[in-house]
């Protein structure tokens, strides 16, 4: 009995002892280099091989921002908190706090408010309406609220509301300006995060055509412009737009003074 | 309550969120007897080998340290082994190879070396009886599903003149009896993950 | 029973994956494209006959003499272990290319239990050397199809709108139990009559 | 603002083919009745409670799946379809809770676990059979003499198949083929059967057991809808005549599993190579049902030519791998629902040839 | 007869609803009162404007000037005084500058006939370059300006030219009408053809169902013993497409990414060669063109000779406007046309048709998931797979789609048309190219 015990202590010990010998020996003599911020970097990922970046798996993700400076915000279920852990690893700056915009939708147009050409049916998506005349709406530069920035955020900050209106969560987003670039009619904009009234219009038209078409575009009659002076509201091109370099006092008059209503807050 | 504790029973449960340890949870989840053996079973390797490895932590060489654990964890399952042979030969058998697996079994290896072997002795207890209890309670309820529709009972533990089967009446005369076969512990365990992201899905939205 | 009939038993019969659950982990971690599928076959396939092999040995000529089968369990999974380590080691050492094609996939089979489970069960069927390599083949191989028909059952599902819940993981598993409830028509009857 | 006097504008092409889902969906459906009408003729109005139980069922899993996505589907016919091919492949006799539970799997766990119609990868209806079959043997082996067949009492009402794999059970060589060794354990025949049989002997010399020419008719017990050969080969061409089913998938189904049947089906009765039945096996059984229109099934069957081929290769061997050697007295169902594993495969590599490719070899 | 010629993969055949207007013998359509000339009319550089607003002009006048190595000069049918430079939107849904003119009632370009000598001591540069100078396009839709497809490059040798009287587009007659009225000025023009890019044999393709453009065509070659072959075609769509008319002819595939000159083949339109005949033997710029104006809503269906910027309501003025308010209003035919929304879209020089469709006609049914019935695999002339394409590019994966070849497709509309999902999938193609541009760029 006790010599059994004996002989089974012996023999683990002994094949722990040789198999850990023959691994450290193995481990030296075959090490391979390894960049020790891939490690890292993939521990700093949410590890759930979600594929969201384009990648075969966190792992793989991880080896291209170290090997070929791949992005840092391609990680989505990490969100911000992984891209920050991220850039300090890699000693880069994305710097979400000083001035952290936000996307934004320079449009109050729906149903309701605007005209349309024709009727549209084909794919549900912005860019594949695009091709068509630039869109059913007779405004050729708002919202056409299909949702080719909801299927291209990586966090899910866009919705499409009850009202047919695009919405982006400020709250949400990570300002990876990927909706600003898929948006084909670019009505979608950065703002600064902390920016309060905005002009929800995108169209150049001249204020006949406008006041034809949508019932809350900008028509750019000045007087935002003229009558606030520290409204911080320009115009230019038929289109008012709002300054953000600093906090004005007198926007919410202007937005009340604005006859379409063009002046909102941000909700 | 501990939040060390709590964890592992849903937020964090073995088998439904972090989906470790999936082997055994569907290997024997034809009884609801075989899932609470195995539960036990699990809970008792997990507290050994996190105890264990949370007292050596300091002593363990990093190099050698998955082996090291796997050495812990392999001696607790063969003890395991022995006790159930010779006290519940009957589960023993109806276990069968998914006993020796346990080693394998990624929620012990994954606990020690993810919880153990960073945290102090109490924490390290708490997180193996929440983790054991919650891969336990993931466990039994598939093994409730299956047995439930897959053959109208539900087996427990024979006491007194009771045998320990609750007979269902209909399903056990007409029991689905694939969802007892391989097959159905797959679509179970497809079906229950699902109603679990279906949970935490509403809650994350009531939340908000 | 001959090499054939292991084969096809492990292969369709009685397959790791979709009869024993074994190495489920890997199967629904590594089973999103069709490459990654076919690597970590490859790698399950490669590991498994070696360890097969290697845990017979162990098993025959060190744990029999001495009277030490109760011990199998922490043996056979220092063996593997240790092996999946030297096999990772030697192949990142040999071959860069091989390394990037299986490496990645081997640290993951250290903790799938369908390499222990294949080399438990070929001690318990009683299996010589080559019977156990092969069984170590077989079941690699019915690990490689099992993972690549999912593979590509996920990327087709990749392209359509799987109900949210049911996205990813569980949507994985259902397809296996229906993969599971197909493959219930490869029986030993099938096997017995097929071959004699 | 006014729609009404808008213009339509959507990409080219301007007009479409007549054809739709839904309208597919009940052709389909019409191609089947004829079979369906002569297996509730045969196994008496219980037939019909079954077929109606299994389509109601069906529409209804598939109505509140829909709903539960916020979409309707329920005019698409798919559901339709597939409650009636569950119908199909039920017993006469089955008890009603079985055909409930087939849709409810079929329709909530193999169709809307992956989004609803085309999203599915497995044949609902067929995984729905399956998975009733392994759960309640015994209610699906409710088999029912046809009415069209006087027996006495106590005579086996199992199918065709289903007796020759027991007899074959305890097989002693006394029988020389799967017809003689129905005849030798006096499995019966209608007497219709036996005319047509012997009037083929007298007039065209040609030996047609009657057992054959039963199971063309559908004077066979069997699930309701599968009996009747002819009637389904009828439904059949109507549809590749709509251009509905293509020619590729039944046809290499049926010629691989006839070419198998008759290459070693005679082994089985200690005669050589090459002398199988083919024509008793390809009436028998649902392969007639399998081939026309279920492993036709648009969603879970190939894109391209070349996979349909593929495909249909794969099942005819499969169905006949199982019937000859497996433990189940027939293939049909699971050699489809096996294929439609390896369709996403097949897929993926039998594409059609790029236009322009063949020059540029390897950059494809 | 022989078997009928047709390609090998993929084609469909829709209704041919040809003998609506089939039988009706070209018109010239009345002068408008306002033109609209788009300076683009072809995907590619829009031509540079040479008049502004105030400018008189006279008929035939050049008022755009090629800009860049694809692109052709404008010039105004009708003389007058231009009013504006305003952009519009063109029938395939982009926007282009346009000139608006007032017309001079009455004025109409007139020239004389040079006669065949005179065209027979040019040299093939000449040819070309009087080719260019009149602006000539491709009048087959895609109007893709005709002299840089004479230009055969350094290397490449031109052994067959087809000229494509296929017509495969249902509706439409404006080329069988052409081949029947002026059967002689367009075998000239294919002579004209032959001799600038210097092709050893010349073939006419034309669809069976054109028997009297046939026979007008095979009577006229062997009349005038030229050195022609005219070949008779199964119909089947898109058999007038470039790639499948060689493919049909010939028996060769244009390489994936190439054009039909890297196998020896340079494909022309039956109006394009009417235009270069009557380029070289009058100098007459390409201003005005043969159209079909047909569809269930269309009142009077028939074939008209068009100036080139008319509006299209005054066309279908002309042609006693809309029978019942039509549902859709499509330029060129069918299958690759395009829809519009604003009748004062002026007629192009690609512009083949115009229909009006009903509800009817349209055909929607509703839109299902796809069902993976693989019609439009099987439809697709260039091999690919439309189904996959399509989800591809639904879900974000532009590239993987693009290694599938997505940009060998071209929108030939056989996938959309077939698919019982009434999934548009063409508009999938264009959307999924779309997105390759943007990340491109």
């Amino acid at each position: 009995m006790l010599m059994n015990v004996f002989y089974a202590f012996l023999s683990i010990a002994l094949l722990g002892a040789l198999l850990g010998i023959g691994l450290a020996v193995a481990s030296l003599k075959l090490s391979v280099k390894k960049d020790k911020r891939i490690s890292s970097v993939e521990e700093s990922l949410p590890g759930i091989n979600c594929g969201a970046c384009g990648y075969a798996g966190c792992a793989a993700y991880a080896e291209a921002i170290v090997d070929n400076a791949e992005e840092l915000t391609l990680c989505s279920p990490g969100g911000k908190d992984t891209a920050e852990a991220l850039a300090r690893i890699m000693g880069q700056e994305i710097d979400f706090s000083a001035i952290k915009q936000v996307a934004l939708v320079h449009c109050w147009g729906n149903e309701e408010t605007r005209s349309s050409d024709f009727r549209y049916e084909g794919i549900e998506d912005c860019n594949a309406a695009f091709i068509y005349f630039s869109g059913a709406d007779t405004c050729k530069y708002g919202c056409l609220a299909l949702g080719s920035c909801i299927r291209i955020c990586p966090v899910s900050a866009i919705t499409k509301r009850e009202d047919g209106r695009i919405h982006v969560d400020r709250n949400i987003c990570i300002a990876c300006e990927k909706c600003v670039e898929v948006c084909p009619t670019k009505v979608m904009q950065m703002v600064p995060h902390d920016s309060d009234w905005y002009v929800a219009c995108n169209s150049p038209d001249k204020g006949a055509m406008v006041r034809k078409y949508c019932s809350v575009g900008c028509i750019g009659c000045r007087i935002c412009e003229k009558k606030f002076e520290d409204g911080g509201f320009k115009v230019d091109n038929n289109l008012a737009s709002a300054q953000y370099d600093r906090q004005y006092s007198q926007r919410e008059g202007a937005a009340e003074a604005c006859p379409p209503k063009s002046i909102r807050m941000i909700e | 309550m501990n939040h060390e504790l709590t964890k592992g029973i849903f937020r964090d449960n073995p088998i439904f969120v972090l989906l470790l340890g999936l082997c055994p949870a569907l290997g024997v989840s034809s009884m609801v007897v075989n899932a609470l053996g195995m539960g036990a079973g699990v809970i008792f390797v997990l507290l050994g080998s996190n105890i264990f490895v949370s007292l050596l932590k300091n002593f363990i060489p990093p190099k050698v340290r998955i082996p090291s654990y796997i050495v812990i964890i392999a001696s607790f399952v063969t003890i395991v082994e022995m006790v159930m042979e010779a006290f519940m030969p009957s589960l023993f058998a109806s276990l069968g190879v998914f006993v020796p697996l346990i080693v394998v079994n990624c929620i012990i290896l994954g606990r020690a070396e993810a919880f153990a072997s960073r945290n102090t002795l109490k924490n390290s207890v708490l997180d193996a009886l929440g983790m054991g209890i919650g891969f336990t309670l993931g466990l039994s309820l598939i093994a409730l599903v299956r047995e439930f529709f897959g053959s109208g009972s539900i087996t427990l533990f024979p006491v007194g003149n009771f045998d320990g089967v609750i007979r269902i009446p209909v399903l056990n005369n007409f029991p689905a009896r694939i969802l007892a076969l391989a097959a159905g512990a797959l679509l179970v365990m497809g079906l229950l993950k699902a109603f679990f992201n279906w949970l935490t899905d509403r809650k994350e939205r009531v939340r908000i | 029973m001959n090499y054939l009939g292991i084969l096809i038993t492990y292969i369709f019969i009685s397959n790791l994956i979709l009869t024993h659950f074994l190495g489920l982990c890997p199967f629904i971690g590594v089973s999103k494209n069709t490459e990654s599928a076919v690597g970590m076959g490859f790698a399950v396939t490669f590991v498994m006959s070696i360890a097969s092999v290697v845990t017979w040995l162990v098993y025959t000529y060190v744990l029999i003499p001495l009277d030490l089968v109760y011990l199998q369990t922490i043996a056979f999974i220092l063996v593997i272990a240790s092996l999946v380590q030297l096999v990772e080691m030697i192949i990142q050492k040999i071959s860069a290319p091989l390394y990037k094609a299986l490496g990645i996939f081997l640290p993951l089979i250290t903790t799938n239990c369908a390499v222990l489970g294949i080399a438990l069960m070929n001690i318990t069927s009683n299996y010589s050397i080559l019977e156990s390599f092969t069984g170590g083949i077989a079941a690699g191989l019915g690990f490689m199809l099992a993972i690549v028909l999912m593979a590509n059952i996920r990327e087709r599902m990749d392209l359509e709108y799987v109900p949210k819940p049911f996205r990813g993981v569980p949507m994985a598993f259902i397809s296996a139990g229906l993969m599971a409830l197909a493959f219930m028509a490869f029986d030993r009857v099938l096997l017995t009559n097929l071959l004699g | 603002m006014s729609e009404q006097n808008l213009f339509l504008v959507e990409s080219s092409p301007q007009i479409r083919h007549r054809d739709s889902t839904s309208s597919i969906m009940w052709q389909v459906s019409i191609a089947l009745m004829p079979a369906g009408i002569w297996g509730i003729w045969v196994f008496g109005i219980r037939s019909l409670l079954v077929i109606a139980v299994s389509i109601a069922s069906a529409v209804g899993f598939e109505y509140l799946a829909a709903r539960s996505m916020k979409r309707s589907t329920v005019s698409d016919g798919s559901a339709f379809l597939t409650g009636l091919l569950i119908g199909y492949n039920m017993p006469p006799l089955v008890p009603l809770f079985i055909p409930v539970a087939a849709s409810a799997f079929a329709i909530l766990v193999v169709k809307w676990a992956f989004g609803g119609l085309g999203a599915n990868w497995m044949n609902p209806a067929l995984a729905g059979r399956v998975f009733v079959f392994f759960s309640w043997t015994s209610g699906m082996n409710a088999w029912k003499l046809p009415r069209t067949i006087q027996a006495a009492d106590g005579v086996s009402s199992a199918t065709v198949l289903g007796s020759l794999k027991t007899l074959l059970m305890d097989f002693s060589g006394e029988a020389s083929s799967a017809v003689g060794m129905l005849r030798y354990h006096e499995y019966p025949a209608s007497a219709i059967g036996q005319q047509i049989s012997s009037w083929f002997d007298r007039v065209m010399q040609m030996r047609i057991s009657a057992y054959t020419v039963d199971l063309a008719v559908g004077n066979v017990p069997g699930s309701i809808g599968e009996v009747s050969a002819v009637l389904l080969i009828i439904g059949g061409i109507y549809l590749l005549a709509k251009n509905i089913i293509t020619w590729e998938i039944p046809v290499t189904y049926i010629l691989s599993f006839a070419l198998l049947i008759w290459a070693f089906d005679g082994l089985r009765f200690g005669q050589g190579l090459f002398s199988g039945d083919a024509a008793f096996h390809v009436l028998s059984g649902g392969l007639m049902l399998g081939a026309l229109f279920m492993a036709t099934d648009m969603v879970t069957s190939p894109v391209t030519r070349k996979g349909m081929i593929v495909y249909g290769i794969g099942a005819g061997m499969l169905t006949f791998l199982i019937r000859v050697y497996g433990s189940l007295p027939e293939g049909v169902s699971m050699a489809i629902i096996i294929m439609n594993i390896f369709v996403p495969m097949i897929n993926r590599y039998m594409q059609p040839k790029v236009y322009g490719t063949a020059a540029r070899r390897g950059s494809a | 007869m022989a078997r009928l010629l047709t390609f090998r993969r993929g084609g469909v055949h829709p209704p041919e609803k040809k003998s609506l207007s089939r039988g009706e013998p070209i018109s010239r359509c009345p002068d408008p009162e306002t033109l609209i000339i788009p300076f683009a009319h072809h995907l590619g550089a829009p031509a540079k404007p040479l008049v502004s607003p105030g400018d008189e002009v006279k008929p035939g006048d050049k008022i755009g000037e090629s800009a860049g190595f694809i692109s052709a000069h404008v010039h105004t049918p009708m003389g007058g005084k231009v009013k504006e430079i305003r952009s519009v939107y063109l029938p395939a849904g982009f926007a282009s500058p346009a000139a608006v003119i007032e017309a001079d009632p009455g004025s109409s370009w007139s020239g004389t006939d040079m006669g065949e000598d005179a065209c027979a001591s040019m040299d093939p540069k000449e040819m070309i370059s009087r080719v260019q100078e009149a602006g000539i396009v491709g009048m087959g839709g895609a109007a893709f300006p005709a002299h840089v497809k004479f230009m055969i490059p350094k290397g490449k040798q031109a052994e067959y030219l087809i000229i494509n009287g296929v017509e495969c587009e249902p509706y439409l007659n404006a080329d069988n009408r052409l081949m029947i009225e002026r059967t002689d000025d367009v075998l000239s023009g294919a002579m004209y053809i032959q001799k600038m890019i210097g092709a050893r044999e010349v073939i006419i393709g034309i669809e069976s169902n054109k028997p009297e453009s046939l026979q007008a065509m095979t009577q006229a070659v062997s009349s005038r013993r030229l050195p022609l072959t005219v070949r008779s075609l199964k119909v089947r769509y898109p058999q007038g497409d470039e790639k499948q008319l060689i493919e049909a002819l010939l028996k060769r595939e244009v390489p994936s990414g190439g054009l039909p000159i890297d196998i020896g083949a340079v494909v022309s339109n039956v109006g394009t060669a009417l235009a270069v005949y009557e380029a070289l033997r009058m100098g007459k710029p390409l201003m005005e063109r043969v159209l079909t104006i047909s569809g269930e809503a269309a009142s009077d269906p028939k074939n008209v000779l068009v100036k080139v910027g008319t509006p299209i309501s005054h066309v279908i003025e002309h042609a006693g406007g809309f029978s019942s308010p039509p549902d859709k209003v499509v330029i060129g035919g069918p299958m690759m046309g395009f829809s519009i929304y604003d009748l004062s879209t002026p007629v192009m020089k690609g512009t083949s048709g115009i229909l009006a469709l009903t509800k009817h006609q349209v055909n929607q049914a509703s839109r299902t998931p796809c069902i993976s019935c693989g019609r439009c695999v099987q439809a697709c002339p260039m091999g690919l797979n439309p189904t996959k394409l399509y989800k591809l590019i639904d879900h974000g994966n532009y590239d993987e789609a693009k290694q599938r070849f997505l940009l060998d497709c071209k929108e030939c509309g056989c996938c959309s048309y077939i698919c019982v999902a009434k999934i548009p999938l063409v508009q999938g193609m264009r959307w999924g190219k779309l997105m390759l541009r943007k990340k491109q760029s």
